[in-house]
């Protein structure tokens, strides 16, 4: 695979260079699929005014790339970018961006499945809500960790 | 053994890391959170619940029942809810 | 569901204005999935220099505006857009691009996969080759008829 | 009726769309495209293996067995290659 990036940023996402970096890796790419996970205006209900991002550097890096390894493994990839922020991310912002190329499409969209669903469950990240009048910790979701059987 | 905390487990002890001497007797991951309980009301608090409580040694995930031996850093958290 | 388009164009697709169009069609948008089906540098092993894609006016957008309302019927749609490029077509060029939006990504990736697939196997478009010294017209992929299988 | 080809059929009976008087025999698409086949070589050669090709009534997908009353354009071209 020519190209390769997993990030974790403070900043703003640039989605369009991010796609571009992909889309351009070089091979015989003929698909290109990608994800942004956005935050919503609500969690569970309640109307919040931001999410606070946390980490755990070193790794959260290596989980995702374990992750991103794993689906190259599976996929014919020719490449795959993860990048995902940290810090303060206000309603429409972007939290985590995922693209990946391959020659057709089933792999391209295969691969960003794969690799969100394991970012969701084993990527180190944790989120607070602010606003409603309160903080608190958002809670895991099953849904998540069943998301995960399809790849088993 | 460096031992750090991460989102709500972090805000309950106060602390996103500490150096803590750990006895002889400590081996596993499991024993590691029961031997945290001792040391004071606020750590008794934030592992009441194991099953909700999620363990790293050296950045990899492990389960309650991992080794400890020559590990350098311990991470506990809760589940994780990035992405 | 707010913002949905479907369209055929001449003209390069601007995927950037396509993504923001779908990102912020309003409602509570956790998850927004794109797919760009980019024309590759060779076709069944001959390295070609364009394509050129043909369609059936008016049904061709029929056709995709009926798997679009489909998608939406099956999954919570916040927003979906589709527009296929025709005309001559280089290497490295988007011939298709798909958005879709909803609130959480199960839904975005598979309405965007299912309307790529009905697309492939139903939309009425077909692609020449030019380079290689001949013209060829594209055939159909078997693959593609077994890509809907999952669908039924 | 109105009859429209795309792709390479278009291209081997040279012509994308054509008006014919279709005799009252002529019920579905598999006998409309019998009937083109006796028009001469091009459209012989054109329909010479029907399985490869695909028809639409008015814009909408239809199987050779369709009836095409009240059909105001009848449309032949070959498996879908788009996307």
């Amino acid at each position: 695979m020519s190209g390769e990036t997993v990030r974790i940023t403070l900043d703003a996402i640039d989605t369009k260079a991010e796609t571009k970096a992909v889309s351009k890796a070089g091979g015989n790419i003929g698909a290109v699929v990608t994800f942004s996970g956005i935050c919503r205006a609500d969690e569970k209900g309640e109307k919040i005014s931001a999410l606070h991002l946390e980490h755990y550097p070193g790794m959260a890096e290596k989980e995702i790339e374990s992750h991103v390894e794993k689906a190259k493994q599976r996929w014919p990839l020719l490449a795959a970018s993860v990048v995902h922020r940290v810090g303060r991310i206000e309603p429409g912002e972007i939290i985590v961006f995922v693209a990946t190329a391959s020659a057709h499409r089933e792999a391209a969209f295969q691969a960003a499945e794969f690799i969100m669903d394991y970012l969701k469950t084993s990527a180190p990240f944790w989120k607070r809500t602010e606003g409603g009048g309160r903080e608190a910790w958002v809670d895991a979701s099953e849904k998540d960790e069943d998301a995960l059987e399809r790849w088993k | 053994m460096k031992i750090v905390y991460f989102a709500w487990l972090r805000e309950r002890l106060d602390k996103a890391e500490e150096d803590v001497e750990l006895p002889s007797s400590v081996e596993t991951i499991g024993d590691v959170m029961q031997w945290l309980k001792t040391r004071g009301e606020e750590y008794e608090l934030a592992f009441d619940n194991p099953k909700v409580i999620r363990a790293a040694i050296d950045k990899t995930h492990v389960r309650p029942e991992a080794k400890i031996a020559g590990a350098s850093e311990i991470a506990f958290f809760p589940p994780m809810t990035g992405g």
